[in-house]
C-alpha cells in the first residue's frame, strides 16, 4: 500500500489573503491581518454562585445549562417512545395504556423530540458553546438577554411539562396541532392541554429570538480579526444558517399558536369552519383549516432543517478533523448550506399534498423540493469525498460521523420518494412517513449529537470520554435504530396508516405484527442504550483520563483557548488572530498534520506552498 | 455594548462594497453597532410575524362567503350628524407619522449630542404614541359598542372582528411596548446616561446615543407596520 | 477493521431484506400502476445511490486506515469532479422528477365519465351519497343536516333531490369506471384511503375536496381513516365493494332517493329539524 | 501622511452616515403626510376597482419605502445590509402569491358545493 499521493502543488493551504479595501493590492507583509474594528468587549463577571452558575451571562455556561435542559426533555420523549412501542409491539399489554394516553405520548414526543430537544440542542447548546469559541469571541454579543433566551426557554419546558398534570392531560392532536380536532372535544388534551401546549410554544419562539439575534449577530459582527465568512468551521455555517432560518420561521408558528389560542378561547373563526359536533352546529363559521396547515409547514418545514443544518454543519468538521484531511469542497459546502436554507422556504407544501389544497400546488412544491436534493447530495458526496485519501482514526467520534452518513442517505433518499408528488400519495400518512423522519431527522442528527459529544467533552470538562464504552453505546445504537426505521418503510409499502392505537384487525395488515414486535424490542434496546452515555460521563468525570490541550489535534480556534476548559472571556489577554480557514490538515511540507488557524504564513514559510 | 472605532478603510460603495463587506473579517455590516444590528434581524424576523398575520388575513378575507363589512363605513366618525369615512383611522396615521417625524429628529439630535433637542423630542414621539394607543381604546370601545366582538359582528363575516382585534391589537401592543422604552428614554437622555457612560439597570452594560437610533428604528417600524395595515385592513 | 465489515454486512443486509421482504405493497386494485413504477423507479435509481455511497465509504473506511507514519492528500478542492457530481445528481433528479408530475398531472384532472362519489366524513365514520338520475349531486350546508337529511342538502337545489343515500358505511363500486371522490367532513380532518387503489386526500371541513381513481379488480376492501382525527381515528374504518356492472346496477337499484328519504320520515312524523348525529 | 488622509476622509463620511440635514427629514415628514392624505382620498372619492387597489398599492410601497430609507436610514447603510433585510422577503412574496391562489380556490370550492347555484 503505498502512502504517498501525487499531490497537486498548485493547491496552496488557505492561508491569509489580505484584505484591504482600500486598494485590493496585496500586502507586503504575509503576516498582515487587519486591526481591530470593534473595541474589546466590556464582559460581566458573576460574583456570586447565583451569578456565577444560575443567571450565568458566559454562553459557554448557559450552552451547558441549555443542553442539560433538553436532554431532560429528551429523556421525557424518549420514555413515552418506549410507551408507544409497548403499545404498538404488545397492544393491551400495559393495561393503563388507553388511546387517549397512546394519543398523547405520541403528540408530547414529536413536539418535545423536534422543538424542545433538538433544536434547543444544536442552537441553544452547541451554538452557545461554539459560536463564540469558533469565531474567536470573548462572549456573545448580548450576555443578558442570551441569559433571559435560557431561563424563557426554562419556563417554556416547565410549561410544557406542566401539562402533564392538568386536568384531561397533555394535548394529543399530533405533533401538527391539526386544527379542527386540535380545540375539540374528541381530542385528548383539547381543554388546558393544548392551551399549555400553545403557551408553551410562544414562550418557546420569544427565548429562541433572544438566543437567534445573538447567535447571528455574534457571527456577522463579532468576528475576530482575520476570520473571515469563508473561514469559520462549517459547525459554525450550520448553527448560523439554522438561526437564520429560525428566525424567519419562528414568526409563522407564534402566528398560528395565537389564532389557535384566539379560537379555543374568544371562539374567534381563523382556522374553524361551520362544525357539527354531538349533534350541535358550534359557534364557529367560514374559517379555514388548511391556512393553518400551511402556516405551520411554512415553519415546519424550515424547521427541519434548523435541525438537519447545524448537524451537516457539525460532522463535516468531525470528519474533517478524525480523516485528518481538508474537508472537500469547502465552498461548495458552505453554499450548499445556506441553498438548502433559502430554498426551505419554498418547499413547506409538500407536507400537504393530500391535505385538500389548490391542486396544482403540486406541480411548484414536487419541483422545489426536488431541487433541494441537488446540494444535499453535494453535501453528501464531499463528505465521503473527504474521507477518500483521508488518514481515518477510527475511533468513536468517526463511527457516529460514519452512522450519520448511512442513515442521513438512507433518508435522505426516502425523501424523494415523499418530496415527488405523486409517489407521496400512497406512502404520505403511512409508516413510510415515520421511518423517512425518523431516520432523516432524528437518527441521523443524533448520531452527530453524539460524535459532537465525544468529540468536545474533553473541551467542555477536561477529560476524555471513555472510548471502548463509546463503541459499545455507537454500535448498539447505530444497528438498533437501523433495525427499527430501515423495516418501518415496508410497513409503510403495506400501507399501514400512522398513528394508528390498534390496527391488527385489518386482514392485509396481519403480517406487520411480527414486525412491530421486533421494532419495538428494537427501539426498547436502543433507548436503554443511551444510559451507557450517561453512565461513561459521570465514569469519566469522576476517574477519566485528563485531556490535554487539543487532544484530536485540531484547527479550529475553540482548541486554542487560555485554558481548558475555557475561562469566561475564552482567549486570555489577547484575542487570537486567523491567518487561514480550519482544514489545514496534511499540508504537504508542514511539520504537523495539522496547522492551527492562528499559525501565521511566516511560521510555516518552510512548506513552500504558502504564498500569499 | 461595543464602542465603534474608525477602521482606516475605505470600503467601496455599491455592490464592490457589499462584496467586500462580505467577504472581510470581524464585521460584515461596517460600522454598524451590534445593537443596531441586533434591532435590524428583530425587525425583519417581525416582519415575518406581520406578514404571516396579514396574510392570514387575505386567506381569511378572501375565502369567505360571507360578505366582508364595508369598513369605510364601519369606520366612520359623525362630524355633526354626518358620517366621515375613516376619520379616526386618518387622524391616527397622522398622529403615529408625526411620531415617527420628531422621533427621526430625536435620532439626529442624539447623534449631535444635542442633549436637550433629543429628550424633548423622544418625549415628544412618546406622547404622540401614547395618543396613538387612546385613539386606538376609543375605536375598540366604540365598535365594541357597536357589537363587534372577536367571534362575530352585526356587518358581515365574522372573521371581520377577529382579525381586526388581532391584527390591530398585536400593532397596538408593540406601539405601546415602545411608549414605555420611549418614556424610558426620555429619562435616560435628560439624566444624561449617555455622557456620563452610567451602566444601564438589567445589562449592566454602558450606553450610547446609538440605542436612540436603535430604539428610531423600532419607532419607525411600528409607523411602517401600521403603512401595511391601513392600507390591507382600512383601505381595501 | 471491525468497522468495515459490520457497515458492510448493514448494506448487505438491507438489499437482501429489500430483495426477500415478505412485507410489500398489497396486490394494486385500480388505474394507479403509475405511481407503483414510479416508486419502483425511485426505489432503484435511489436505492442504487445509497449502495454506492454506503461502498464507498466503506472502501474508504477500509483503504485509508489511520497511520501514524502516512498522510492524507491535501486537496481542497476539485472543480470539475464537483461539476460532473451536480449535474448528474440533477439529471438524476430531473429523470425522478418527470414521471411524478406527470402521474400527478393525471391525478389531478378527472376524466369527464367519471361517476361522482360523495363521501361524507365525521367522527368516527363514513356515509356516501351517489347523483341520482341527473348526473348531479346537490349543494348542502353543514347546518342543513338532520335525521332526515344526512348530508345536509340544500333543500330549495333542484339537483338534490334525487341523490341517492347510501344507508351503510360501505359503498358499491362499478368494476372498471372512473370514479371521483368528492370528500367532505363535517368536523374534523379525515382521509378516506384505501391501501389497494394507492390514491388518498383529505377531507377538509369547511371544503370539499376531490381525487379520482379507476378499480379494476372485484372485491370487498376495507377503507381506512388516513388523517389524525381523534381518538377514535384508529377505528375509523368503513367498506368498498366493487362489483360488475350487473350486480352494481342491482345494488344502485335498491338505494333510497332523498325525496324518498324525506318522504319516509315524514310519513314517521319525526320531527325534521332536529340534528341527526350524536 | 496618506493614511491619515483616509482616516480623515472615513471619518467625514461615518458622520454623514450618522447625521444627515435636518432639511432631508423635513421634507419626507411632509411627503408622508401628503401621500396618507392622498391615500385617505382614495377612500373619500370612493374609487372602486383596479384604481383603487393600484392607488391604494402605490402610495402604500411609496410610503413604506420613505420611511424605510430615510427614516430608518437604510438609503445610507452599506448594501450588505440593505441585501439582508430584503432578500428574505422573497420567501413572504412567494407565500402571499401562493395564498392568492389558495384562498381562490378555497372560494370557488365554497360557491361550487355549498351554494345553491353558485359558481
Amino acid at each position: 500500500m503505498s502512502d504517498e499521493y501525487d499531490n497537486n502543488k498548485s493547491y496552496q493551504a488557505q492561508s491569509s489573503e489580505v484584505i484591504d479595501g482600500s486598494t485590493g493590492s496585496v500586502n507586503p507583509d504575509i503576516d498582515y491581518v487587519r486591526p481591530a474594528e470593534v473595541g474589546e468587549q466590556d464582559l460581566y463577571h458573576g460574583h456570586s454562585f447565583i451569578e456565577k452558575w444560575v443567571f450565568c451571562q458566559d454562553a459557554k455556561v448557559i450552552g451547558v445549562q441549555y443542553f442539560l435542559t433538553a436532554v431532560f426533555t429528551g429523556i421525557v420523549g424518549l420514555i413515552l417512545s418506549w410507551l408507544m412501542r409497548l403499545q404498538l409491539g404488545f397492544p393491551g399489554l400495559a393495561g393503563f395504556m388507553t388511546a387517549e394516553h397512546y394519543y398523547q405520548f405520541v403528540t408530547m414526543h414529536g413536539m418535545i423530540m423536534v422543538v424542545y430537544f433538538l433544536t434547543a440542542l444544536f442552537l441553544g447548546g452547541f451554538g452557545n458553546y461554539l459560536i463564540p469559541l469558533m469565531v474567536g469571541a470573548r462572549d456573545m454579543v448580548f450576555p443578558y438577554v442570551n441569559m433571559l433566551s435560557f431561563w424563557m426557554f426554562f419556563v417554556a419546558v416547565a410549561v410544557l411539562m406542566a401539562s402533564f398534570f392538568v386536568p384531561g392531560g397533555p394535548t394529543g392532536a399530533g405533533w401538527t396541532l391539526y386544527p379542527p380536532q386540535t380545540i375539540l372535544e374528541g381530542t385528548p388534551g383539547s381543554g388546558m392541554g393544548i392551551l399549555l401546549m400553545l403557551i408553551s410554544l410562544s414562550l418557546f419562539v420569544i427565548g429562541f429570538t433572544m438566543g437567534g439575534l445573538n447567535y447571528m449577530i455574534t457571527i456577522l459582527q463579532a468576528r475576530t480579526r482575520g476570520m473571515t465568512l469563508m473561514r469559520m468551521p462549517l459547525t459554525v455555517w450550520g448553527i448560523f444558517t439554522a438561526t437564520v432560518l429560525a428566525m424567519l420561521a419562528f414568526p409563522a408558528l407564534l402566528v398560528s399558536a395565537i389564532m389557535m389560542t384566539l379560537d379555543k378561547v374568544l371562539q374567534t373563526s381563523f382556522f374553524m369552519p361551520t362544525i357539527l359536533k354531538a349533534g350541535e352546529v358550534l359557534e364557529y363559521g367560514g374559517g379555514s383549516p388548511i391556512l393553518f396547515q400551511h402556516l405551520f409547514w411554512f415553519f415546519g418545514h424550515p424547521e427541519v432543517y434548523i435541525v438537519a443544518l447545524p448537524a451537516f454543519g457539525i460532522v463535516s468538521d468531525l470528519i474533517s478533523v478524525h480523516a485528518r484531511k481538508n474537508i472537500f469542497g469547502y465552498r461548495m459546502m458552505v453554499w450548499a448550506i445556506v441553498g438548502i436554507g433559502g430554498l426551505s422556504f419554498f418547499v413547506w407544501a409538500h407536507h400537504m399534498y393530500v391535505s385538500g389544497m389548490n391542486p396544482w400546488f403540486g406541480f411548484f412544491f414536487a419541483t422545489t423540493t426536488l431541487i433541494i436534493a441537488v446540494p444535499t447530495a453535494m453535501k453528501v458526496y464531499n463528505w465521503i469525498l473527504t474521507l477518500w485519501r483521508g488518514n481515518i482514526r477510527i475511533n468513536t467520534v468517526m463511527l457516529w460521523c460514519l452512522g450519520f452518513i448511512v442513515t442521513f442517505v438512507n433518508g435522505g433518499i426516502t425523501g424523494i420518494f415523499l418530496g415527488n408528488v405523486s409517489v407521496d400519495v400512497p406512502l404520505s400518512d403511512t409508516y413510510f412517513v415515520i421511518a423517512h423522519f425518523h431516520m432523516v431527522m432524528g437518527i441521523a442528527p443524533l448520531m452527530v449529537i453524539m460524535g459532537a459529544v465525544y468529540h468536545w467533552f474533553p473541551l467542555v470538562a477536561g477529560k476524555m470520554l471513555h472510548e471502548g464504552l463509546g463503541k459499545w453505546h455507537f454500535w448498539i445504537t447505530f444497528l438498533g435504530a437501523y433495525s427499527i426505521y430501515f423495516p418501518m418503510h415496508y410497513l409503510g409499502f403495506i400501507g399501514v396508516p400512522r398513528r394508528y392505537f390498534e390496527m391488527y384487525d385489518s386482514p392485509y395488515m396481519t403480517s406487520a405484527v411480527g414486525m412491530n414486535e421486533f421494532i419495538s424490542i428494537a427501539a426498547f434496546i436502543v433507548g436503554a442504550a443511551q444510559f451507557i452515555l450517561v453512565f461513561n460521563i459521570i465514569k469519566t468525570l469522576k476517574t477519566g483520563k485528563k485531556a490535554e490541550q487539543n487532544p484530536w489535534k485540531a484547527n479550529s480556534l475553540e482548541w486554542y483557548t487560555s485554558t481548558v476548559p475555557p475561562e469566561h472571556g475564552n482567549f486570555g489577554e489577547r484575542l487570537p488572530v486567523v491567518h487561514r480557514w480550519p482544514y489545514d490538515f496534511s499540508v504537504p511540507g508542514a511539520k504537523d498534520d495539522f496547522i492551527p488557524q492562528t499559525t501565521a504564513p511566516s511560521e510555516v514559510i518552510h512548506t513552500e506552498v504558502e504564498k500569499t | 455594548m461595543s464602542e465603534q472605532k474608525i477602521d482606516g478603510f475605505e470600503l467601496k460603495p455599491g455592490f464592490k462594497g457589499m462584496a467586500s463587506d462580505t467577504g472581510s473579517d470581524q464585521t460584515m455590516f461596517k460600522g454598524v453597532h451590534w445593537g443596531k444590528a441586533m434591532m435590524w434581524i428583530f425587525l425583519l424576523s417581525d416582519t415575518f410575524v406581520f406578514s404571516c398575520f396579514l396574510i392570514s388575513y387575505m386567506k381569511g378575507r378572501g375565502s369567505t362567503i360571507v360578505d366582508w363589512p364595508n369598513t369605510s363605513e364601519v369606520f366612520s366618525l359623525y362630524v355633526g350628524g354626518v358620517p366621515v369615512p375613516l376619520l379616526l383611522i386618518a387622524i391616527m396615521t397622522f398622529v403615529l407619522i408625526t411620531s415617527s417625524g420628531t422621533m427621526a429628529l430625536a435620532v439626529k439630535y442624539g447623534y449631535e449630542k444635542n442633549r436637550k433637542m433629543c429628550g424633548w423630542l423622544i418625549l415628544a414621539t412618546a406622547v404622540g404614541g401614547l395618543t396613538f394607543v387612546g385613539m386606538q381604546v376609543f375605536e375598540w370601545s366604540k365598535l365594541i359598542h357597536e357589537g363587534v366582538r372577536p367571534w362575530g359582528n352585526p356587518f358581515g363575516a365574522s372573521q371581520f372582528g377577529s382579525f381586526f382585534f388581532m391584527i390591530t391589537g398585536f400593532h397596538g401592543f408593540h406601539v405601546s411596548i415602545g411608549v414605555i422604552f420611549l418614556f424610558i428614554y426620555t429619562y435616560k437622555v435628560f439624566a444624561g446616561h449617555y455622557e456620563s457612560k452610567k451602566r444601564g439597570w438589567f445589562t449592566k452594560m454602558k450606553g450610547d446615543y446609538v440605542e436612540i437610533e436603535i430604539l428610531g428604528l423600532y419607532w419607525h417600524f411600528v409607523d411602517l407596520v401600521w403603512v401595511f395595515i391601513f392600507a390591507f385592513f382600512y383601505l381595501w | 477493521m471491525h468497522a468495515g465489515i459490520i457497515f458492510l454486512l448493514v448494506i448487505i443486509g438491507s438489499v437482501l431484506f429489500h430483495i426477500f421482504t415478505p412485507w410489500y405493497w398489497t396486490d394494486i386494485a385500480s388505474n394507479w400502476g403509475g405511481m407503483d413504477d414510479t416508486i419502483t423507479l425511485t426505489f432503484w435509481v435511489g436505492g442504487g445511490v445509497f449502495v454506492a455511497v454506503c461502498l464507498f465509504m466503506i472502501y474508504c473506511v477500509f483503504r485509508y486506515q489511520h497511520k501514524e507514519d502516512r498522510r492524507a492528500e491535501y486537496k481542497p478542492e476539485d472543480k470539475k469532479l464537483e461539476k460532473i457530481l451536480t449535474w448528474a445528481t440533477t439529471l438524476g433528479v430531473c429523470a425522478l422528477l418527470a414521471p411524478g408530475l406527470i402521474i400527478w398531472n393525471q391525478y389531478v384532472n378527472v376524466p369527464k365519465n367519471a361517476i361522482e362519489v360523495d363521501v361524507m366524513a365525521w367522527q368516527w365514520g363514513w356515509q356516501y351519497r351517489l347523483p341520482g338520475a341527473d348526473g348531479k349531486l346537490g349543494t348542502t350546508q353543514v347546518r342543513n343536516i338532520a335525521d332526515n337529511n344526512p348530508f345536509g342538502i340544500n333543500p330549495d337545489d333542484p339537483f338534490g333531490r334525487d341523490d341517492i343515500m347510501v344507508e351503510s358505511d360501505v359503498i358499491n363500486l362499478e368494476n372498471n369506471r372512473p370514479v371521483k371522490i368528492l370528500l367532505r367532513s363535517v368536523d374534523v380532518l379525515h382521509n378516506w384511503y384505501v391501501p389497494q387503489f394507492r390514491a388518498k386526500m383529505d377531507a377538509v371541513p369547511g371544503t370539499v375536496t376531490f381525487y379520482w381513481f379507476e378499480p379494476n379488480k372485484v372485491g370487498e376492501y376495507e377503507v381506512l381513516c388516513a388523517e389524525y382525527c381523534g381518538v377514535g381515528h384508529y377505528a375509523m374504518r368503513g367498506g368498498v365493494e366493487v362489483q360488475d356492472k350487473a350486480d352494481y346496477e342491482v345494488w344502485l337499484s335498491e338505494q333510497e332517493t332523498f325525496e324518498q328519504l324525506s318522504a319516509r320520515y315524514e310519513k314517521l312524523n319525526i320531527d325534521g329539524n332536529k340534528l341527526a348525529k350524536k | 501622511m496618506e493614511e491619515t488622509n483616509k482616516m480623515n476622509e472615513t471619518t467625514k463620511k461615518e458622520e454623514q452616515t450618522s447625521t444627515q440635514k435636518i432639511g432631508i427629514y423635513l421634507w419626507i415628514w411632509l411627503l408622508l403626510f401628503v401621500l396618507s392624505f392622498f391615500s385617505y382620498m382614495v377612500d373619500w372619492y370612493q374609487f372602486q376597482g383596479m384604481l383603487r387597489w393600484s392607488l391604494i398599492l402605490f402610495f402604500m410601497f411609496l410610503k413604506a419605502g420613505l420611511i424605510m430609507a430615510f427614516f430608518m436610514h437604510l438609503f445610507w447603510e452599506r448594501y450588505a445590509l440593505v441585501n439582508v433585510l430584503l432578500w428574505p422577503m422573497t420567501a413572504i412574496a412567494c407565500f402571499i402569491f401562493l395564498m392568492t391562489a389558495e384562498f381562490k380556490y378555497t372560494l370557488f370550492s365554497r360557491f361550487f358545493y355549498f351554494v345553491v347555484g353558485g359558481a
